[in-house]
């Protein structure tokens, strides 16, 4: 043992933890429980699930290690935490892999029984580093989990393998004891799910009982840490991922619009949960159409979208290059369609399971010829939602292809969201075209939105013919002239344009000399870093953009007031380039690119640089 | 039914857009009989809808007055699905070439079959690439001088028939441009039909391909070469029906009457809910070269994709209700903050 | 020919990096017995590429110590035919999954068969997508329940084999990962077929399609459903070789021996060049359920893509002499200006 | 006869003839050998065809008209004119689409027997032309070309409608009469082209002479044009299209690679030529592969890549916009890879047979993830033989897919070609790897160009696997590690950059206070621009960009001399947003986007605005 004091119980803000271990080790599972039970309880919380790229790689190895991260917090947090105060290692590969981004002083919890010669080379540990001083510094506390499971789990029923899968509850329960959270809710969770194999849900239930009763009566475990419930604003609230709240988003934009959701896919890390979720609503009139490939998928969305769908189609980066024909189609039909890219570290295959931004200049310039079409992204898991249902305004209200961009960070993180009223929710509906009295002309523009009229198949009198081919003004009939064709290009970008009035301006949070601009997932990293960085007297501003086509009107006058505008993008400075080429004003780039988030303390450090 | 007047005529199927091919292209025919036969039925215009991919078949959306998609190179049977699952009141019609259809669109066509989506293919199958001026398609005989194979074509050809069969699509028909009644019969039997129905249409370019189908237009050739399948009946052609066709183990060959006997020709099923005869029947060309079946290979009732998706529809109310948004975002439940 | 001692032993064709695939995956069987059947073979090992896309299955080059490529998600057949086209030389195996090689690359595997273009092509095919954990695939079963297919899978699944064959490939096979020793015969077979191969792998995915080829695995299924296609003789099968295959008009069914007589009993002639009576064959089982044939359908020559284009590189020089660029930008006619 | 005055024979320094009529006239074709005959004459000379979209417009419509025009000069020109001073008008449609491009006081010779009721009507002519007053101000000459036709090929044994065909040569006999042009290069070029057919030369070369003839004893008729054969620089002159230029510019590459050339691809206007060009030159042990799509195409292409060819894939918009996944997978394994896009007018299918540069953006940006390329444009038909070639050694070099971009200008439109010295082409290639004496490393890169060994199948004992999959630092194994993707992702980025160090500056031509930047086919025009603004007094300098990506490490230097820069564009400014993008400099953007290469004289006007 290497453990030099014993802390004391605490009273504590805000405390990072990370489950880690082997991808079959339910280390997802044992994280994203515990963080429903501190939802319950009432923490604010962000997290931070990180997959290993295989399905299940060999046990015991670097790449196999599977982790999920949770900050927990009694006010208002916006990040799962730069490092972890409490690391859970199930063997010496999460040990191993994880180690150097624990905190300094931090705890960590370990699986004894998988610490054996074996695993250790496998992680490529020489020599033991329990007992070796790597360890040093840190609060070690040790468990022999898998031995302690099976004592616990032996009178359920369950034999063989399957019993040691119990040991990721035993670390829940250890880890519900040291924060004292109640094991009920995991309790009935785990009834409910394995309500069909009673004997796997009364291990889990023994195993968590043991873990939580081995921290209350072992002697090395004596402490407890308290995090209050956190004072929100007052309301109901759910713990959400990204890639829930973008698909009840789509539901929700669908039935503000009063339309039926067409949702084409096909699956794609870190994209298919949509599909998923989706595919588990048919009762709100969701179509999910699982394509042959994503061509397909956005081809029968798009059909969808002609016959007066909402339609949807989500994929990643990848799954986006195959699509872009076909939204160059649907953009030039106009016809209303939302294009979810859930970006992931590219190019080419990447890494998928891993998150990047580094898709936002193909979602503004991936097609050929002018192309134009709105750009926003979601900035945490909630806002998923909310910015569904905008993309689904944007589509509906100037017939055109949305692009909507989330990241395989928001996708699978998840956060409290205060739950909208849902009487609440804005009409974003638009009547389809009904026959008037002279001939039907399906490109004859609302002077307003220069949205033309969305006639669809089933209406006598407006049969009509759509195409890829460069359409006469008015009256959409194929036309070769020159003149028209500039006049539709023009109409069909200032269009989009146009949505600058539409939208919200850009508002600054907080004050200072440096302007901090972000876009999607880096919102929490960077609200944390100007704020801690306003604290130490470096005060910074921050803006975060939804739109990212066309830019907020007034964002060119907001960047004016400032010197120095950094830029943090999880890419290599793409929108950094779209406000040099707009504005004409140097921006100073922060480019991060190594599948990860942010850490606050990145842009901390980088503000101290410029201040 | 074609010939119970209809609230329709040619003319209202006619659209003020100038009809854009060559003249003498075997597409004017095809166009028109389909507007004959649009007319002959008793749809509301307003609930057709024609989907294309590129092509000068393709062009074929603009020349319809009903609601119509020229969309992407390939991609028709992709969006017209969307269509159908979308609305599945709507008759449904994709117009494609031999390039669209089997060259770039080839995965699209068989997933639309295998999955039963409830469209109607009509694949204008004249050999070539026309619109983009005279390439080797892959329906293109192997040999075959075009612009890009001035060695001639190395690429064996699909045949079309029994690749569709293949990919087991419910409804499998081939035609001829010069044979309108045939076609028109081809036409109201994939109306009549419930799921996806494929049908290949032998069809002219006279600019790049002339005369590829002599063997079936021909005055001196057709009577020898057209092998009409019926639904029931022994499988006879040639002048007085001295030719038929003999299935044996898998293997269907032509064969003289006199010298089989009547009653060793194949009768055809269309209904047959295996595919292996029509796929032995598919055999018997590959081309237009020779003696080729002409009709409907295959006709079978399969549970149609937009069904089940309708199933699952109202599966799903009536066991969960209809959507209440509110209870789906409090699912994996709530707290409350005062 | 596997008998025979090689220079190589199967390490010699595994690679350093550690094989990752879940504990207990078919893919573990498929990968040894590929590597002890390469080293049987006299071929340099620098001279065989694997070529793969994306999924469980395509990990594959990655273990194999020759030349490979994990190219993207179903491009690989065409990969592959750039790979052959360029140096006909090399021995060119693509390694696909179903979702790889029927869904998204269903057109070019399709069209890689039809040209004949010299690749072999394995298909893995567990009938779901591994690597993005569990929806169902084009071959999954009609109903199936998975996370993208909730109150069951609506798609009706391909037959593989049928497709191939609609598609004309001159070689089509079908073995399953646990019988390693046919695999290998398999293997043989396409090593030494020259043209395009495809063989259809079942291949048990333990952790989102566990068992679902029991019919032909289980201890009490597997003798009563494995039929056993060999060229030149009867399709018999089951227990005793009690039942066998009659094939009718393009219909084959199982029968039992004793009821209609060995003589009645289909033939299997692998080499005919024409694919009815294979096809017909296909259709016995829809899905690894039931009596369902394995081994070689079909096995018949063609001329290959990479042989054709060879030739005519060979004919252009000799009839115009090796390229001389000077000529060549001479070739339309030139002026002088002193 | 509404002619009233008869000019007189005339020395001209340079002449714009348009060729215009029914797509079934053959106005290509009779313009081209008139282009042909003046080019063997000596004269400089640029062209500029105009196809309609259909195959075959319906005859005698305006969608039908297709045209061909042609400068020819006894001096330098660049350009083929803004307005024609001569108009070949073969039917009132033709008159009527060509008519206000005319030069005032302008040439037409009209085909008085197609100007009869339903041609009139078919045009939208209410009344006749010829008759009122429609065509006053220009010089007429009529002749009932169909009669004259019939009557001169009488004899030769052709009969029906195939007659007709022939009067393209009654009119190009009389436009080679009026500028004195010989016939013989004509006769002997149909003697040749329709030797299987006897009678149709036959009654081509009879009409030509009739043409011809009937200029030389008309009364009408009599007067001529004298173009002297221009002070090119000495040496020996082709006349190339700008595909033919791009096809042997990839064999010339090849060549100068040591390597064989891959040619895959789908046809596509305005692209198909190229692969048509190349199929025909399999003596250089070309190979072509048509493939089903153009992702079979870039992917057998890459695959030959992979195994040691010179692999190039040639599109246009729309097929770039399929590749683009594979192009990303190409700059991930780092193999090289040309690939070419003839431009068209977009989005969307868009107008095929028109040019336009809009895909300069998607030639950048369009890939998802991190995916910088090399991108290079050529600017004249035959600059693209040389760019073709600089493509090769980029990507040779580099390890690179390396972007191509021409257009649909380009690509058809033809120009004198001083013939290189083969002799003197580069040596681009590079040696293979070969066995070393330890590990094969495939991503090891040579410290200078970063560039990582092309190792090909075939090589004993480098067996490796490649893969989209980030890639290790040096090893080249599969890596999640997140400071490995960063450094990969950077090196990556700094290959290309440092492309700037080995391509030759930005140059400038001319001097002024403003300055031109221009890339692509707008060259000419630019060019021509900018000579004539001087001559009048408002001197304009003028940089042409080969290299889009990376830019010439130059260019930001000469930008900062210039207060004014000017960018005309045939799309709404795209390179207008890179430059700003990377040297926060506003530019003045020019944008035309009517399908047809800019008029010196539009470029002109905007300099006046401008000084
Ligand atoms: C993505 C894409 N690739 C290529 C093309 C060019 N293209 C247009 S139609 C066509 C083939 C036409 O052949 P087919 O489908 O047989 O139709 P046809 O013109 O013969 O009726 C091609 C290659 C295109 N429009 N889009
Ligand atoms: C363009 C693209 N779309 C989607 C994906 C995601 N994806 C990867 S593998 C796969 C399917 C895998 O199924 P299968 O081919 O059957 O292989 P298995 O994993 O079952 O061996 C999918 C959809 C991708 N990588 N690229
Ligand atoms: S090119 Fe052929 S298919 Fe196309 S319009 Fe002309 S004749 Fe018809
Ligand atoms: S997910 Fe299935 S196919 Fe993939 S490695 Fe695991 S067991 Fe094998
Ligand atoms: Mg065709
Ligand atoms: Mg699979």
């Amino acid at each position: 043992m290497t453990i030099t004091e014993r802390p004391q119980s605490t009273h504590k803000d805000r405390v990072v933890i990370r489950f880690a271990g082997d991808s079959g080790d339910g280390m997802q599972l044992a994280g994203s429980q515990f963080t429903a039970a501190s939802a319950l309880f009432g923490n604010d919380l962000a997290t931070l699930p990180d997959f290993p790229a295989e399905i299940r790689a060999p046990a015991g190895t670097l790449p196999g290690v599977s982790s999920f991260q949770v900050q927990i917090a009694d006010t208002d947090i916006l990040t799962p935490g730069d490092s972890p105060d409490v690391l859970v290692a199930m063997n010496p590969a999460a040990l191993k892999t994880n180690l150097g981004d624990v905190a300094k002083g931090g705890l960590i919890l370990i699986n004894t029984d998988a610490f054996e010669e074996r695993n250790l080379a496998k992680a490529g540990y020489d020599s033991d580093p329990l007992e070796d001083g790597t360890l040093e510094g840190f609060h070690v506390l040790t468990a022999p989990m898998e031995e302690l499971t099976k004592l616990a789990v032996k009178d359920t029923g369950l034999k063989g393998r399957g019993v040691l899968r119990s040991k990721n509850f035993f670390a829940l329960g250890v880890v519900s004891w040291m924060f004292n959270r109640p094991t009920e809710p995991i309790i009935d969770w785990v009834n409910d799910k394995f309500a069909k194999l009673p004997e796997v849900a009364a291990a889990n239930i023994e195993a968590l009982k043991a873990g939580y009763n081995y921290g209350l009566t072992t002697e090395e475990f004596h402490f407890t840490f308290d995090v209050e419930p956190a004072a929100l604003p007052p309301g109901e609230y759910t713990n959400i991922t990204g890639n829930q709240a973008v698909s009840w988003g789509l539901i929700a934009a669908a039935k503000s619009a009063g339309l039926d959701l067409f949702y084409g896919s096909y699956p794609i890390t870190p994209a298919s949960s949509v599909l998923e979720e989706l595919a588990r609503h048919k009762n709100f009139g969701v179509r999910t159409f699982q394509a042959e490939d994503e061509i397909a998928a956005v081809g029968a969305t798009l059909g969808a979208s002609f016959v007066g769908h909402l339609g949807a189609t989500g994929t990643s980066g990848p799954g986006v290059a195959l699509k872009s024909e076909t939204i160059s189609l649907a953009m030039m039909m106009e016809l209303p369609m939302i294009v979810l890219n859930v970006q992931r570290a590219g190019p080419s295959t990447g890494m998928p399971t891993k998150t990047e931004q580094a898709d936002l200049l193909m979602a503004l310039y991936g097609r050929h010829g002018e192309a134009p079409l709105p750009v926003i992204a979601a900035s945490t898991p909630s806002d998923a939602f909310d910015t569904a249902i905008e993309a689904g305004r944007l589509a509906v209200k100037y017939m055109t292809p949305v692009i909507l961009l989330t990241d395989g960070y928001i996708a699978n993180s998840s956060e409290p969201w205060r739950l909208p009223d849902i009487a609440d929710l804005p009409d974003i509906g638009r009547p389809f075209a009904s026959p008037g009295d002279g001939e039907f002309l399906p490109y004859l523009r609302d002077p307003d939105t220069l949205a033309r009229p969305w006639a669809i198949p089933g209406t006598p009198g407006l049969e009509h013919r759509l195409g890829g081919l460069e359409k006469q003004d008015v009256t959409g009939n194929v036309s070769y002239d020159p003149e028209n064709h500039e006049r539709m290009t023009e109409l069909r970008e200032r269009k989009i344009a146009r949505i600058a009035d539409d939208i919200p301006p850009a508002e600054v949070y907080g004050s200072g000399d440096i302007l901090v601009i972000g876009w999607g997932s880096t919102f929490g990293a960077i609200r944390e870093a100007v704020n801690r960085s306003t604290r130490n007297d470096i005060a910074a501003a921050h803006l975060h953009l939804r739109h990212l086509n066309p830019f907020p009107a007034n964002l060119g006058d907001v960047l004016e007031r400032y010197d120095t505008v950094l830029v943090p993008e999880l890419n290599r400075g793409q929108l950094s380039k779209l406000l040099q080429a707009e504005y004409v004003k140097r921006v100073v780039s922060l480019p991060k690119i190594q599948g990860l988030p942010f850490k606050a303390v990145e842009i901390e450090a980088k503000l101290r640089e410029l201040s | 039914m074609t010939d119970t007047a209809t609230r329709y005529t040619r003319q209202d199927f006619q659209t003020d857009q100038e009809v854009r091919w060559c003249p003498g292209c075997g597409d004017y025919t095809l166009l028109a009989t389909v507007q004959n036969f649009m007319a002959s039925l008793d749809i509301d215009k307003e609930k057709i809808v024609f989907v294309s991919g590129i092509g000068c078949a393709a062009r074929f959306p603009y020349y319809m007055e009903t609601y119509g998609m020229h969309s992407i190179h390939g991609r028709a049977p992709a969006v017209a699905s969307g269509v159908v699952v979308a609305n599945p009141e709507l008759s449904v019609w994709v117009v494609t070439g031999d390039g669209d259809a089997l060259s770039i669109g080839g995965n699209h066509l068989i997933h639309a079959m295998r999955r039963n989506v409830n469209i109607k293919v009509l694949l204008f199958n004249n050999q070539i690439y026309g619109l983009t001026k005279g390439q080797y398609s892959p329906t293109s005989e192997a040999g075959k001088t075009t612009k890009s194979s001035p060695m001639g074509s190395i690429d064996y050809p699909f045949n079309p028939v029994s690749l569709a069969l293949g990919a087991e699509a419910t409804f499998v028909g081939r035609t001829i441009d010069m044979d309108r009644d045939h076609m028109t019969t081809m036409l109201q039997a994939m109306n009549d039909h419930h799921g996806a129905s494929f049908l290949e249409i032998y069809q002219n370019c006279n600019v790049f391909n002339d005369k590829a189908f002599l063997d079936l237009t021909g005055r001196d050739e057709r009577d020898h070469n057209r092998i009409y399948l019926e639904h029931g009946k022994p499988v006879l052609f040639g002048p007085d029906h001295g030719n038929g066709v003999v299935v044996e183990g898998g293997n269907a060959r032509v064969a003289t009457v006199a010298d089989v006997g009547v009653d060793s020709i194949h009768v055809h099923n269309a209904t047959d809910l295996d595919p292996g005869p029509a796929f032995a029947l598919s055999r018997l060309s590959h081309g237009p070269y020779g003696p080729t079946p002409l009709g409907i290979f295959r006709h079978v009732s399969r549970e149609t994709y937009g069904d089940l998706v309708s199933a699952q529809l109202v599966e799903s109310r009536e066991q969960k209700g209809a959507g209440d948004l509110a209870q789906l975002i409090r699912q994996t439940g709530t707290w409350t903050v005062d």
